[in-house]
């Protein structure tokens, strides 16, 4: 019955030359609707170009609330990882007391920010890291005691590096260990200089650091 | 048990007990947001957006009080918590700014798109704050319940939805990096989980609100304006289908939440 | 004139009445730059004075230090409902504004 | 302990020297209490007030009940408050220690305003904050405590 009247109804509309009551649209339709609505809805302003809305394949890939195919996110992953840069000679730590100005500054990259200002690194907007500041978000892990938690007696030793390494990729590219990590991709977007993020690492795991006392 | 002994053990060892304890960070900012609460400036807002309601204006010298803001011309109260929603004059869903918008062009013959593009805070748009202030507070204690009988009602949540978890920018943040979890915070700031009903007068329930660093009152168009801004997006055109689609999103979600707007924030 | 009233409450409570006033005000420091860098100069309420049945019950100086948008709360005693609170401010530009209240 | 009490006395010394300056103090000047003294809201510190006079002490009071959040979400918008059950109060001063410019707000009350006012301040960063009541016969009594000023959320 309902069958019939549908039809019915469809091309009574089509005399008409008008539509409504189409069936709702798929799930197709309504990427191709969201897109064109994101499309018209913003303007560019200051240095936030509409290049910002340009998504790539790990962007695209992380954004809906399900989880892209294993295959995907591995795909994403070695991508990332591919593509960290190391620092040059070798050179991994910094200062930590500039990390931690760093970690406190949550400014960089917006509309209301100058072309080629310093972006400062977020880090307690989203982690909690030194005892002494309690002003710190739990969107990501707690990062106190990160090196003294994974044994790092001293950043240069042997047995330290591979922690070394990996905490470096994980601040170049979030991606390269979880393809749709919440964190900023802060070497790869160029969000933190080389030298910036050799000073956060110093903050995460010096041993001179009070994140580790 | 536990606490009571070691109160004891306290004592005995000649340590006051009041003097060492530390109330949490998370109760003194409570305690902070209670003295607050009484004597919302908010309501300064208020009482200008209806006097602006009823204030002859624009080109036409008329009031907004013919204003259709869903529930027919000049009703005010319970408009809020229906809205966004389909409206057929226009063909448009309309969120309370858009639709306060269509009200001020065609029955003032103020100029919308001019007002579209002025900032934030100036000229008209601080008039628009104010009846937004207005129309949320004459909701105030109602429930959340914005329409979804019309498919473009149901089209723009799904939109919304999409617009929400939409990855973008030099950081990859979407609203859900931030909104999209409930008990997560930024500094000490709470993030309701926007993906659900967040509870009463908190998120799409709690706003226009009051913010304290501003000393302004801020619509939901100039939080979610705000909220692109720390994303590192580009800037979202006031009014546009993207951020009316996220208000259909987020008010859909918050079905059932107390309205408290206009609230007090941070 | 300043366009923008205030809101004053005033309740009754016992045999005083509890005024709750806010005021629309910038409360410009006067420590803060523009985009230039210019100082943006001081800019706020500096007297304020609460009157109970035509009678000065309260004067308050204030500094640019008191926020955006002040709130005050003071306690009339021997205030009983009807009675009426005027309360007047002024600011270091000389506008000045006088709004009053029934307590209720 | 001692340490403690000895910065309280200083600030106690340093409040009667800006009250007594500045023609606050109740008698000195009551002609000046019906305008805004600029001269007393411009004193740019504690220190600075300190160094110019000496004269006075006032005392810090169990007796004065300071009104204020242990932690403030945001420094524009601090509540602070005053109260007290003694009698004859004829002014209340609410400061913030390391605030560019001291003084925030003075009350004069009469006779007819009990002794309990609040409003709200801006505080630039962590400080003490004070409440001063001044009573008919010159009495000087303090409260102090001190208000944490968190770093605001994302952009700060």
């Amino acid at each position: 019955m309902t069958h019939t009247r549908t039809a019915l109804g469809i091309s009574a509309l089509i005399v008409a030359g008008c539509a409504t009551a189409p069936p709702p649209p798929s799930a197709a339709d309504l990427d191709r609707i969201t897109e064109q609505v994101m499309k018209a809805s913003f303007r560019e302003q200051g240095i936030a170009k509409l290049d910002r809305i340009q998504q790539d394949q790990g962007q695209a890939a992380c954004s809906s609330d399900t989880a892209p195919p294993e295959a995907v996110a591995k795909q994403i992953e070695a991508a990332a990882m591919a593509g960290v840069k190391w620092p040059e000679g070798g050179r991994y730590i910094g200062d930590w007391r500039v990390g931690e100005t760093l970690a406190q500054n949550g400014r960089g990259m917006t509309w209301t920010d100058a072309a080629g200002a310093p972006s400062g690194g977020n880090c307690y907007n989203c982690h909690q890291i030194s005892k002494a500041e309690i002003s710190y978000g739990t969107i990501g892990p707690s990062l106190y005691n990160y090196g003294k938690l994974r044994g790092v007696k001293s950043v240069a030793a042997p047995e330290s590096a591979l922690i070394v390494q990996y905490t470096w990729a994980k601040i170049y590219n979030s991606k390269a260990t979880n393809a749709c990590s919440g964190m900023p991709r802060f070497g790869h977007a160029g969000v933190l200089t080389e030298a910036q993020m050799r000073d956060v690492m110093a903050l995460l795991l010096d041993p001179q650091s009070p994140v580790n006392q | 048990m536990t606490a009571r002994r070691l109160a004891a053990a306290l004592l005995m060892c000649g340590v006051a007990f009041a003097a060492q304890a530390q109330p949490s960070t998370a109760d003194g900012i409570a305690r902070y947001r209670e003295m607050l609460a009484d004597g919302n400036p908010a309501d300064l807002f208020e009482a200008k957006g209806e006097a602006l309601w009823k204030q002859k204006r624009g080109p036409k010298g008329a009031t907004l009080e013919q204003c259709d803001l869903g529930k027919g011309p000049g009703i005010v109260k319970g408009a809020f918590v229906e809205l966004p929603r389909w409206f057929a004059d226009t063909q448009r869903v309309q969120d309370l700014e858009s639709r306060l918008l269509t009200c001020m062009e065609t029955l003032q013959g103020l100029d919308a798109k001019a007002i579209a593009e002025t900032p934030f805070g100036r000229g008209e748009q601080a008039n628009m704050e104010a009846l937004a202030a207005y129309v949320s507070a004459a909701s105030r204690g109602m429930k959340m319940n914005l329409p979804q009988a019309h498919a473009k009602e149901r089209e723009m949540f799904e939109v919304g939805k999409r617009v929400f978890f939409f990855r973008g920018g030099p950081y990859d943040f979407s609203c859900a990096s931030c909104h999209g979890e409930a008990g997560k915070r930024i500094r000490l700031q709470d993030l309701p989980d926007l993906t659900k009903n967040p509870g009463d007068g908190v998120g799409f329930a709690a706003w226009p609100a009051y913010r304290v660093s501003s000393g302004e009152l801020w619509s939901m168009q100039r939080r979610l304006y705000d909220c692109y801004r720390q994303q590192r997006f580009p800037a979202p055109g006031f009014a546009s289908d993207a951020t009316i689609a996220l208000g259909v999103y987020m008010g859909v979600n918050a079905k059932g939440a107390e309205s408290i707007a206009p609230s007090i924030k941070r | 004139m300043a366009t923008d009233p205030m809101r004053i409450r005033a309740q009754a409570q016992g045999s005083n009445a509890i005024v709750r006033v806010l005021m629309m005000h910038e409360m410009e420091t006067g420590q803060r730059r523009d985009a230039a860098g210019k100082t943006i100069p001081a800019w706020h309420i500096s007297d304020v004075t609460a009157q109970h049945n035509g009678k000065t019950v309260l004067t308050a100086h204030w500094g640019p230090a008191v926020s955006k948008n002040p709130f005050l709360q003071f306690t009339v005693k021997g205030a009983k409902a009807g009675d009426k609170v005027v309360v007047t401010w002024k600011d270091n530009r000389g506008e000045s504004r006088t709004d009053e209240a029934v307590v209720a | 302990m001692n340490r403690q009490r000895r910065t309280a006395l200083q600030h106690g010394a340093s409040l009667a020297g800006l009250m007594l300056s500045l023609g606050l103090m109740p008698g000195v000047a009551r002609a000046q209490a019906a305008g805004f003294n600029r001269a007393a809201f411009d004193a740019k510190s504690l220190a600075d007030v300190l160094k110019a006079i000496g004269a006075g002490t006032p005392a810090e009071s169990k007796d004065i009940n300071l009104q204020a959040p242990d932690i403030a979400e945001n420094g524009a918008v601090v509540p602070l408050g005053a109260s007290t059950t003694l009698a004859g109060v004829k002014r209340i001063l609410l400061l913030v220690e390391k605030n560019p410019n001291a003084l925030a707000a003075a009350f004069d009350l009469s006779d007819s305003i009990d002794a309990n006012v609040a409003t709200r301040v801006k505080m630039g960063q962590t400080s003490n904050v004070y409440a001063v009541a001044i009573t008919a016969d010159n009495k000087v009594l303090f409260a102090q405590k001190e208000v944490k000023v968190t770093l605001g959320g994302c952009g700060g």
